[in-house]
C-alpha cells in the first residue's frame, strides 16, 4: 500500500513532498536522458539479434541475482523510484527486459510472498496461471491474494511505452515495428533521431520506413529544418499538425510560410474527414434505432398492438447476452454470438406470453393494449430488479469488437458501432425476406389486410398472431443483444428507447418495414448533424418538435399505406 | 409549412369569419352535378371519368355490380374522398370540391352509410336531437336547450320512423332494421335538399322495405334522393329513373324497363339476375 | 430486519381515523409514551432510479445502529431505525420527510443522495426544526441549520484534483463534461473560475459540455474531445457525469483510442459501487476524487469493510465515499448526542459543533461551525479489478466551504451557527446575516 | 336532456349531488378532527395528514380532467402531465418571487438559482409573476395555450387514436428534456422550492395546509361540476358522437376538430389548475412531473375508476395514490409490481373500472334520466 494511516499534516506534507518528485519522470523535458540510454542497450540488443544462437544461451546463462536486483527495485512505493527502476531495466542488458516491461504495463508482473517474481499470464478470475519472470518456467495456478501487483501510473505507463516501442524497432516481428513506429511519431528527440536514421535505411517494411520518416521529419521540423516539411505534407496526424503549428511562431518566414501552406491543406482534408465522422456517427446511432424500433414495426405496424414492454423485451435480450458470459467465462465472444439465438428465443417466448397472457383478450382496443403492456413493462422492470440486482450489469466488449479501424490518420471508425450497424442491416433484410418470401410473412400480410377473408380462406389467425408477436418480440431481444455492447445493461434500459421507438415507427410509417429503416437512419444523422451546435439535449428536443410537425403534416408518416383500407 | 397556411385561412379556425352559406341555386336545373370525375386508388380506378346529373326533386337509383364505384361516388360527394380530376357542384353556386364534411353537409346534403351507423351509447332520441338542423358551432351548441319545437320536430320523425316507444332507449340495442330506419330518421332531421341513401333495406323485412319505399317515394318532390341499392325487387318498386355504374363511368342510364332491356347492362349485371328471375 | 421496524404509513391509520372512525383505536399506540428508544429515521430511495445507489445507504445506517445498540445503545437507550421510502420521487421525499419528523417524531434522519431532494426537504426540516446528515459530495452554495453535510464540497474534492492535475499530471488544457444538473454546473463555474484566476489558463483551453441524464451517444463529444486534445498540448477531462451515462461514456473514449495515458479522465461521482457496474478494462488508468477509497489501508477501514461484508452476507460487498460519510456522519451525532446528554435537537446542534470521531482513512474529521466536516482529499486510478490504486492524497484534511471563493455570489459570505453570530450566510461585506447581495444589489434591481 | 340552462344541469342528476355531498362532508370532517381533535387522541387529523390529503384531491382534479378527454371524447392522452405541471410551474414561479430577498443570497428579485447560475437579470418570461393575479391567470392560460396549439394541429389535421397518443407522449417527454436544461430558467433538475409564503400566508403553518387542502376540495367540485355540466350538454352529446362514429358526426354538419380542441383545452386548463394547487403543497415542482411515466399514471387512475363517469376518476385517484402511500412505506419493491398488475388486471378484466362494479345501478339510473328527460320531451 501507498500510504501508511495518515498521521499529522508534517509527515504527510513530507510525503506530498515526495509525491510531487514522483511525477518528475512524466515530463516530456526529461525523456532525453533516459532514452539516450535506450540507444546504447539498443546497439546491444541488435548485436544480439545478429548473432542470435550464441548469445542466447549466454542470456540464459545470465547472472539471475542480478535480474532479480532489477526487479526487486520496481517493487517500491514511490513512483519516481519505479521510474529508475524502469531505467535500470532497460539499461541492463537483459534479453528478458522487454518480457518484464510489458508484463509491468499490463500490470501482470507480481510478487510473490517468498519475494519471488512472476509473470501471471492471465489475471482475469481468482486463480491465476504464472511463470517465473526470470526463469520463464511454468508455476501452475496462484491465487491472486497471494500475489502482489506491482503498481504503475499513467507517467510511468507513458514511459513504458516509449521503452518498449524503442526496443520493439528492432523487433522481428513487422506488426511489433508498425506499432512502435506509430508510437514513435512525435517522441523522437536528439538522442534517438541517430540511430533512427540507420533504422529506416534497413527497415524493410515500407509503411514502417514511412512513419519512421514522419517520425524522424517531425524532429528535423522542430530544428527548423525546411526540408522536412515536404516529408510531412499530407499526413493528418494530429501530431504533425501540432509539430506545424509549433513551427509557426518560428522566426524563419520561409518555415512559417511553408507551414501555414502545409497546414492548410491538411485542414481541408480534415474538413471532409469530419463530414464523414458525422455521417458515420448518425448511421451508427441510427442503426441502434432501427434495431430498438424494427421489432416494435411489426407488432404495432403490421398487428396494430401497442406494446409498451416492448422495451423491457429488448432489456431482457441484454440480460442474456449478460447471462451468457456469466455461464462462458473468459470467452465473451463466443458467448456473445450465442447470445444472437438465445437472446431472440427469450424475447421471443417472452412476447408468447404476454399475446397468449393479454394481449389476446384486448383484440381491437389499441388503446387498452397501450395501458396493460405498460403494466407489463414496470412488472419486468421490478422483476429484474429484485431477481438480479437493482445495479448495472457487466457485459465484457470481446476483443474483435473493441478498438477502432483507422481509415486514416484523423478518422477511424469504432468498431463496436460498426458491427452493430451490420447487424442492423442483416436482421432488417432477414426480417424482409421473412415477410417478403415465406408463408408465415404472406398469412401475416392476409391477416392484417382482412381477417375475416383469411379465415374464411383457412388461415389459423390466432396462430399468426402468435408468431408475428413473437418474430417482433424476438428481434426486440436481438436489439438487446447489440445494445449491451454500447450501453448499460440494467433495470431501465428499456425505458431509454421505447419512446424513441415508437417514433420511428410513427415517422417511418406504420405497417412498413422500410419506412422503419429509412426513418430510424435519416433520424440518426440528423441528430448526429445537429448535435455539435445544438448540443445533446437541444439536438433530441427538436428531432422530437420536427416529428411532431411531421405527424401534423403527413399523420401516416413518410411511407403511408395507401388504399381505400386506409380511408377513413 | 401547412400550419402557417392554416393560421392564414383565419375562416377554419373562428366562426364568425365563415361566409353565411347561400341557399342552393336551382334555378338553371341540377342540383348535383359530376362532370369528369376521376379517383383512382394505388393505380386501381375506382371511378373513371364519370358524369353524373341529378335534378331537383328527383329519386335516383343507382345500381352495379360490387366494385363499380357505388360508395366511393358516395365519399366524394360528401367529401370525404377528394378526386383525382373533375368537377362536382352543388346547385349552380357550390364547388364541393372546395369544401369539407361538415360544410357539404351544412349545405344539406345528407348521407346515409352503407353499414348502418348510429351513435351507440346515446338514445334514440339523443341521435335524433343531434342529427337536427340547428347551429352547430361550439357555444350554441354548449348552451343549446331543449324547447317544444324541437321536441315536436323529434316526435314527428320518431313516429315517420316508427321508434316513438324506443325513444329512451340506448341505439346500441336496436335491431339492425331498426338502426337503418333510426339513420334515415336523422337524415330526416338534418333537412337536407339531397338524401343520398346507401343500401336503405339491406337486412329489413318485407313490412320494412315497403315502408321505406313509402319514405323514399314521399321525400321525392321535396328533396332530391339518390338511393344506391342491390336489390332489384326494391329498386324497380321506388325507381323512376336508374342510372348503371360499371367500372366506374356510368353504363346506362333509364327508366327500369330501358336499362334492364339495355343488352350492355345485361351483360354486365342483369345478365344473372335476369336467368334467375325466369 | 434486526433493530430496524417497517412501520405502517400513517396516512393508514389517520384516513382510517378520518373516514370511518370506529376502526381506528387499535392505531393509538403511538400516543403512549414509557421509556421509548431513539428513533433514528432513514430517507433513501428503496426503489425506483436511485435505489442503485441509496438502498446501500440505508443497509450502512442500519448495520451502525445495530452497532450502537450491541454496544448498549445511547443514553441507556435501544436506538431504533425507522425507515421510510421516497421511491426517488422529489416530492415524495418531503411528505415522507414530514412523515418522519411528525408522526414517527424521529430524533435525526440521515439520507438523500440527489441535490434536488435535499433541496425538497430542507424547508421541512427547517419548519418542523429536525436534524438531517447528508452524505454525497453535492455542490456547496448552501448551509442550513437543520442540516449536516458530511460528504464533500468542491473545495474537498474538484478544487484538489484539479490542483493535482495541474502540478503532478502538468496537464494544461481541461475538458469540463458533466450531466446537466445543479451539482456539475456549479461545480464546473468554480473550477473554471479557478483556473482562470489561480493558473491563468486561457479561454480556448476550457472546453465545457453537459448531456442529459442518462446519456447514451457519446460519439460526437468524445470525438470533440479527441480533437480537444490533440493540439499538442496535454489535456484532461474532468467529469462530472452522472450515473448510468458513465458507461457508455468509457466504452466510447476506449474505443475511440484515448487512453488514460494521453487524456486521463478524472470523475467525482464514479466510485467502487459504479465501477461494479462496469468492464473496467478500458478504464485502467482513469482517476476519480473521493475522500475514501475501498483500498485506503487503515485498519478503522479493514474494520468496516469486515463489518459491511458480514453485514450483507455478500464476500464482494464493496464500500464507498458515501457510506464513509454516513459512518462519520452517525458516530459524530452519537458523540454530539452523548456530550449533550439528550437526544434534543437544539442541544445536539450546538454539542455536534467541534467535536471530532475517526474517519476511515486512518485520520480524524472535525465537524466545523458552518456543519460541514474535514475530509482528506484522495486520487485513485482506476485498477482492472475494480478498485482504485490511491496516487496522491492532500498532505492534510481539508475543511469542507459552504461557500464558495470562485463564485461572485457567494464570495463573501461564510457560514457559522454558532452563538452569536448564528448564520448560515453572513456577508463579511456587508457584516450583515442574509446573502451576499442583499446589500448591493437591491438598488440595482430596484433600478430596473 | 333538460330544458334548463346548461350550467345548472348537473344539480338536477343524483350522483352529481351525491359526489359533492360525499365531498363536502369528508372535507368538513377532516377540518373538524385537525381542528376540534386534540393532538395525540386517535380522532386527531394531523398537518400532515391533511396535506396528504389535499394532493390526493388536487390528483382527483387531474384525473376528470383526463376523464373528460379520455372518458367522452375518446382521445387517450399520455401527455396531460404537462399540463399538470406548465400549471404548476406557473405557481411555482409566483411562489418563488414571494421569497423575495429571503433566498440565501438575498437577492431581492432573483431566485437562488438565477444567483448561483450568474444571471443578471430576470429572463422576460418570469417578470409579472410577482403578482398574484397574473400568476394565477398564467396557471391558467399556459396550458390552455399549448394544449391551443398542440390540438388545433393535431385535431385538424385529424391525428387521433393512438397516433395522438404517442405525440402527446412524445411532447410531454420534449417539454421534460427542455426544463430539465438549465439555460431554459426553470431550475432545471431541481426545479423550483423553498416556497414561503402564499398570498402572505406562510406556507409552513398548518393553517395554511388547510386552506390549501379546502381550496383543492374546492376546486374539485367546481371542476367537477362544470365538466358535468359540459357532458350533460349538447355539446357533451356531440363529443361522445365524436369518441364513438367521428365521420357520422362530420356528416351531420359538427367541426368535430373544433369541439375536440375545445374540451381539450379546458381539459388541460383543469389540469393546470390541479397543478396550480398541487405544487405549494408539496413544496417543490421539477421536471420529473413531465415524465411519461406519470402521465400514463394518470390514466391508469381513470381506467380503474371508470372511464367516463368523472365520479369514477376521482375515485380512482384517490384510490392509487392512497395505495401507493401504503405500499411504499410497507414493502417499497412491492409497489411496482402492484402498479403494473393493476394496469394489466383493470385493463383486462375490469373495462370499466370500479365505477363499473356498481353498473347494474349506473344502468339503472341512466334509464331512470333517460326517461326522466323523455318526460320532459313529451311533456
Amino acid at each position: 500500500m501507498r500510504y501508511p494511516p495518515m498521521p499529522g499534516p508534517a509527515a504527510v506534507g513530507a510525503r506530498a513532498g515526495s509525491a510531487a518528485e514522483d511525477s518528475e519522470p512524466m515530463h516530456a523535458a526529461t525523456r532525453g536522458s533516459w532514452l539516450m540510454v535506450l540507444v546504447l542497450a539498443l546497439a546491444f540488443v541488435l548485436g544480439l539479434t545478429l548473432t542470435a544462437p550464441v548469445s542466447a544461451q549466454e542470456a540464459e546463462a545470465a547472472d539471475d541475482t542480478a535480474a532479480q536486483a532489477l526487479l526487486e527495485a520496481l517493487d517500491v512505493s514511490s513512483f519516481s523510484a519505479k521510474g529508475e527502476a524502469i531505467e535500470a531495466i532497460v539499461r541492463s542488458d537483459d534479453p528478458r527486459a522487454r518480457d518484464w516491461l510489458q508484463a509491468l504495463l499490463d500490470g501482470r508482473l507480481q510478487r510473490t510472498d517468498d519475494g519471488r517474481f512472476v509473470v501471471a499470464l492471465d489475471n482475469s478470475g481468482r486463480q491465476w496461471p504464472v511463470e517465473d519472470a526470470l526463469t520463464g518456467e511454468a508455476l501452475g495456478e496462484m491465487s491472486r491474494r497471494d500475489l502482489e501487483r506491482i503498481g504503475i501510473n499513467n507517467a510511468l505507463r507513458n514511459q513504458l511505452r516509449s521503452a518498449i516501442a524503442v526496443v520493439d524497432l528492432y523487433a522481428a516481428d513487422v506488426g511489433l515495428r508498425r506499432a512502435s513506429a506509430e508510437r514513435l511519431l512525435g517522441e523522437v528527440d536528439g538522442d534517438l533521431a541517430g540511430p533512427l536514421a540507420k533504422v529506416i535505411e534497413e527497415e524493410p517494411d515500407a509503411r514502417v520506413q514511412e512513419r519512421l520518416i514522419q517520425a524522424l521529419a517531425i524532429y528535423r521540423l522542430e530544428q527548423g529544418e525546411f526540408a522536412a516539411i515536404d516529408d510531412l505534407r499530407g499526413s493528418l496526424h494530429p501530431r504533425v499538425r501540432v509539430a506545424f503549428n509549433r513551427v509557426l511562431n518560428s522566426d524563419d518566414p520561409a518555415l512559417v510560410d511553408g507551414a501555414r501552406e502545409a497546414l492548410n491543406s491538411i485542414e481541408q482534408m480534415l474538413k471532409v474527414n469530419r463530414a464523414v465522422e458525422t455521417l458515420y456517427f448518425g448511421l451508427s446511432l441510427g442503426s441502434v434505432l432501427v434495431l430498438a424500433a424494427i421489432g416494435l414495426a411489426i407488432t404495432f405496424g403490421v398487428m396494430g398492438v401497442i406494446n409498451m414492454a416492448h422495451g423491457e423485451l429488448i432489456m431482457l435480450g441484454a440480460y442474456t447476452t449478460w447471462a451468457m458470459q456469466q455461464l462462458l467465462p473468459g470467452q465473451p465472444g463466443l458467448a456473445l454470438i450465442l447470445a444472437i439465438p438465445a437472446g431472440f428465443l427469450v424475447a421471443a417466448l417472452a412476447g408468447i406470453a404476454i399475446e397468449r397472457g393479454v394481449i389476446q383478450f384486448l383484440k381491437g382496443r389499441p388503446l387498452e393494449t397501450l395501458l396493460a403492456t405498460f403494466g407489463i413493462s414496470l412488472i419486468l422492470q421490478q422483476l429484474v430488479r429484485t431477481v438480479i440486482s437493482p445495479l448495472n450489469r457487466t457485459v465484457i466488449t470481446p476483443e474483435w469488437m473493441s478498438g477502432s479501424i483507422a481509415i486514416n490518420d484523423a478518422l477511424s471508425l469504432t468498431l463496436n458501432r460498426m458491427v452493430v450497424l451490420g447487424f442492423a442491416l442483416v436482421v432488417f433484410a432477414a426480417l424482409v425476406l421473412i415477410m417478403r418470401r415465406t408463408r408465415l410473412g404472406l398469412e401475416v400480410r392476409a391477416v392484417t389486410q382482412n381477417r375475416a377473408m383469411a379465415r374464411s380462406m383457412g388461415i389459423r389467425a390466432t396462430r399468426v398472431d402468435i408468431l408475428t408477436f413473437a418474430l417482433g418480440s424476438g428481434v426486440a431481444g436481438l436489439a438487446g443483444v447489440a445494445l449491451s455492447q454500447l450501453t448499460n445493461v440494467g433495470p431501465n434500459l428499456g425505458q431509454n428507447y421505447i419512446i424513441d421507438s415508437f417514433m420511428v415507427v410513427v415517422f417511418g410509417g406504420v405497417g412498413n418495414l422500410w419506412g422503419t429503416l429509412v426513418a430510424g437512419l435519416s433520424l440518426g444523422v440528423i441528430n448526429q448533424v445537429l448535435e455539435p451546435w445544438a448540443g445533446a439535449v437541444m439536438a433530441k428536443i427538436i428531432v422530437l418538435v420536427f416529428i411532431i410537425l411531421f405527424i401534423q403534416k403527413r399523420p401516416r408518416g413518410l411511407f403511408p399505406q395507401k388504399g381505400r383500407a386506409a380511408e377513413g | 409549412m401547412s400550419i402557417l397556411r392554416s393560421l392564414a385561412s383565419r375562416d377554419r379556425v373562428f366562426d364568425f369569419l365563415v361566409p353565411v352559406e347561400s341557399p342552393v341555386d336551382v334555378r338553371h336545373g341540377p342540383i348535383l352535378y359530376l362532370e369528369d370525375v376521376t379517383v383512382s386508388f394505388d393505380g386501381f380506378k375506382a371511378i373513371n371519368d364519370l358524369n353524373l346529373t341529378i335534378d331537383d326533386g328527383e329519386l335516383r337509383c343507382i345500381i352495379g355490380p360490387n366494385g363499380a364505384g357505388k360508395t366511393t361516388m358516395m365519399d366524394i360527394i360528401t367529401g370525404k374522398t377528394r378526386p383525382d380530376s373533375g368537377k362536382v357542384w352543388f346547385g349552380s353556386r357550390h364547388d364541393l370540391l372546395a369544401m369539407n364534411e361538415p360544410q357539404i353537409a351544412s349545405l344539406g346534403i345528407g348521407r346515409k352509410f352503407q353499414k348502418p351507423t348510429v351513435f351507440e351509447a346515446l338514445t334514440v332520441f339523443e341521435n335524433l336531437e343531434l342529427a337536427m338542423a340547428a347551429d352547430k358551432r361550439i357555444l350554441p351548441t354548449l348552451t343549446a336547450r331543449m324547447n317544444g319545437e324541437i321536441r315536436d320536430r323529434i316526435d314527428e320523425v320518431l313516429k315517420t320512423i316508427g321508434l316513438a316507444e324506443l325513444r329512451v332507449r340506448q341505439a346500441g340495442i336496436l335491431s339492425h332494421g331498426q338502426k337503418q330506419w333510426l339513420e334515415i330518421g336523422m337524415l330526416l332531421m338534418q333537412r337536407p335538399r339531397l338524401l343520398l341513401v346507401d343500401e336503405p333495406v339491406a337486412g329489413m323485412t318485407e313490412q320494412e322495405m315497403e315502408r321505406t319505399a313509402e319514405l323514399l317515394t314521399g321525400l321525392a318532390g321535396k328533396q332530391s334522393v339518390v338511393v344506391v341499392e342491390h336489390d332489384m325487387g326494391f329498386v324497380r318498386s321506388i325507381a323512376r329513373k336508374v342510372t348503371v355504374l360499371h367500372q366506374g363511368s356510368v353504363l346506362a342510364e333509364g327508366s327500369m324497363d330501358q336499362v334492364s332491356s339495355d343488352p350492355r347492362v345485361v351483360e354486365v349485371y342483369l345478365g344473372a339476375e335476369a336467368e334467375e328471375e325466369v | 430486519m434486526n433493530a430496524s421496524r417497517r412501520i405502517m404509513p400513517y396516512p393508514l391509520r389517520s384516513t382510517a381515523a378520518a373516514l370511518l372512525s370506529v376502526a381506528t383505536l387499535g392505531f393509538a399506540s403511538h400516543a403512549v409514551a414509557q421509556q421509548e428508544p431513539i428513533k433514528v429515521g432513514i430517507l433513501h430511495s428503496l426503489s425506483g432510479t436511485m435505489a442503485i445507489s441509496e438502498s446501500t445507504l440505508k443497509d450502512t445506517v442500519e448495520m451502525l445502529i445495530a452497532q450502537q445498540n450491541e454496544q448498549g445503545g445511547l443514553l441507556g437507550r435501544q436506538l431504533e431505525a425507522v425507515v421510510v421510502d421516497p421511491a426517488s420521487n422529489w416530492p415524495l421525499f418531503a411528505e415522507r420527510a414530514r412523515e418522519l419528523l411528525e408522526q414517527h417524531e424521529v430524533d435525526v434522519v440521515f439520507g438523500n443522495w440527489t441535490s434536488v431532494s435535499r433541496k425538497a426537504v430542507l424547508p421541512v426540516f427547517e419548519e418542523l426544526n429536525g436534524l438531517l446528515f447528508y452524505p454525497v459530495q453535492y455542490e456547496g452554495e448552501e448551509s442550513s441549520e437543520n442540516v449536516f453535510y458530511t460528504g464533500a464540497a468542491p473545495n474537498q474534492q474538484a478544487i484538489p484534483a484539479v490542483e493535482y492535475l495541474l502540478n503532478e499530471v502538468g496537464v494544461e488544457r481541461f475538458a469540463l463534461l458533466g450531466t446537466d444538473y445543479v451539482y456539475p454546473r456549479t461545480t464546473n463555474r468554480i473550477l473554471e473560475a479557478f483556473l482562470k484566476e489561480e493558473h491563468g489558463i486561457a479561454d480556448e483551453d476550457i472546453m465545457i459540455n453537459y448531456t442529459p441524464f442518462g446519456h447514451s451517444d457519446w460519439q460526437n463529444i468524445v470525438a470533440e474531445v479527441r480533437r480537444f486534445g490533440s493540439e499538442g498540448k496535454k489535456t484532461a477531462v474532468i467529469s462530472t457525469i452522472n450515473g448510468d451515462a458513465n458507461v457508455p461514456f468509457y466504452r466510447e473514449l476506449a474505443n475511440q483510442g484515448i487512453d488514460a495515458a494521453d487524456i486521463p479522465v478524472i470523475a467525482f461521482s464514479v466510485g467502487e459501487q459504479e465501477l461494479s457496474g462496469i468492464d473496467t478494462g478500458p478504464l485502467v488508468g482513469h482517476l476519480a476524487a473521493w475522500n475514501y477509497f475501498m483500498s485506503v489501508d487503515s485498519d478503522a477501514n479493514y474494520d468496516f469493510i469486515d463489518a459491511w461484508i458480514d453485514y450483507t452476507g455478500d464476500e464482494e460487498a464493496v464500500t464507498n465515499d458515501p457510506m464513509e460519510a454516513h459512518y462519520i456522519g452517525f458516530n459524530m451525532w452519537a458523540e454530539a448526542v452523548r456530550k449533550a446528554g439528550t437526544t434534543e435537537v437544539d442541544a445536539v446542534k450546538d454539542a455536534i459543533i467541534g467535536v471530532t470521531v475517526p474517519n476511515l482513512t486512518g485520520g480524524y474529521a472535525a465537524m466545523m461551525p458552518n456543519h460541514h466536516i474535514t475530509k482528506p482529499v484522495l486520487i485513485g486510478e482506476v485498477q482492472d479489478n475494480g478498485q482504485f490504486d490511491i496516487v496522491w492524497q492532500t498532505p492534510s484534511t481539508v475543511a469542507g466551504d459552504a461557500w464558495s471563493d470562485y463564485l461572485p455570489g457567494s464570495r463573501d459570505l461564510i457560514s457559522d451557527w454558532r452563538k452569536p453570530m448564528e448564520c448560515g450566510n453572513f456577508n463579511v461585506a456587508s457584516g450583515s446575516c442574509g446573502g451576499s447581495t442583499a446589500a448591493e444589489e437591491a438598488e440595482a434591481a430596484l433600478a430596473e | 336532456m333538460q330544458s334548463r340552462s346548461w350550467l345548472m344541469r348537473p344539480f338536477g342528476e343524483r350522483s352529481t349531488l351525491i359526489f359533492l355531498a360525499v365531498l363536502l362532508a369528508a372535507m368538513a370532517l377532516v377540518t373538524l378532527m385537525h381542528l376540534a381533535v386534540p393532538p395525540g387522541h386517535s380522532l386527531h387529523v394531523s398537518a400532515y395528514t391533511v396535506n396528504l390529503f389535499g394532493k390526493y384531491l388536487s390528483y382527483a382534479l387531474l384525473a376528470v380532467a383526463v376523464d373528460l378527454v379520455w372518458g367522452y371524447l375518446g382521445i387517450l392522452s399520455l401527455g396531460h402531465g404537462a399540463f399538470f405541471a406548465m400549471g404548476g410551474y406557473a405557481m411555482g414561479m409566483y411562489l418563488m418571487r414571494q421569497i423575495g430577498d429571503r433566498g440565501v443570497y438575498g437577492h431581492p428579485v432573483l431566485p437562488d438559482f438565477m444567483v448561483f447560475l450568474n444571471w443578471d437579470s430576470l429572463p422576460w418570461y418570469w417578470h409579472g409573476f410577482d403578482m398574484a393575479g397574473f400568476a394565477f391567470l398564467m396557471v391558467l392560460l399556459a396550458p390552455g395555450a399549448l394544449a391551443l396549439i398542440f390540438g388545433f394541429l393535431a385535431f385538424r389535421s385529424r391525428v387521433t387514436g393512438v397516433y395522438l397518443s404517442i405525440i402527446t407522449q412524445a411532447l410531454t417527454f420534449a417539454l421534460m428534456l427542455a426544463f430539465f436544461r438549465n439555460e431554459m430558467g426553470f431550475g432545471g433538475n431541481n426545479g423550483l422550492t423553498d416556497f414561503r409564503e402564499i398570498l402572505g400566508f406562510n406556507l409552513r403553518s398548518s393553517e395554511t395546509r388547510l386552506g390549501l387542502f379546502l381550496a383543492s376540495g374546492v376546486a374539485l367540485a367546481v371542476g367537477y361540476l362544470l365538466c358535468r355540466a359540459i357532458v350533460t350538454s349538447k355539446l357533451g352529446r356531440v363529443c361522445v358522437a365524436t369518441r364513438d362514429a367521428e365521420a357520422r358526426t362530420r356528416f351531420l354538419g359538427y367541426r368535430v376538430e373544433r369541439f375536440q380542441l375545445f374540451v381539450f383545452v379546458v381539459s388541460a386548463m383543469l389540469a393546470g389548475l390541479a397543478g396550480a394547487l398541487y405544487v405549494p403543497q408539496v413544496g417543490i415542482i421539477n421536471p420529473s412531473e413531465f415524465s411519461p411515466l406519470f402521465s400514463i399514471e394518470i390514466v391508469l387512475w381513470v381506467a380503474l375508476g371508470g372511464r367516463a363517469t368523472l365520479y369514477g376518476a376521482v375515485i380512482g385517484a384517490i384510490l392509487v395514490n392512497y395505495a401507493k402511500t401504503v405500499f411504499t412505506g410497507v414493502m417499497p419493491d412491492a409497489w411496482l409490481f402492484a402498479l403494473g398488475g393493476l394496469f394489466v388486471l383493470v385493463t383486462v378484466f375490469l373495462p370499466r373500472g370500479v365505477a363499473g362494479l356498481l353498473s347494474l345501478r349506473l344502468r339503472r339510473r341512466r334509464d331512470a334520466d333517460a326517461s326522466f328527460s323523455a318526460k320532459e320531451a313529451s311533456a
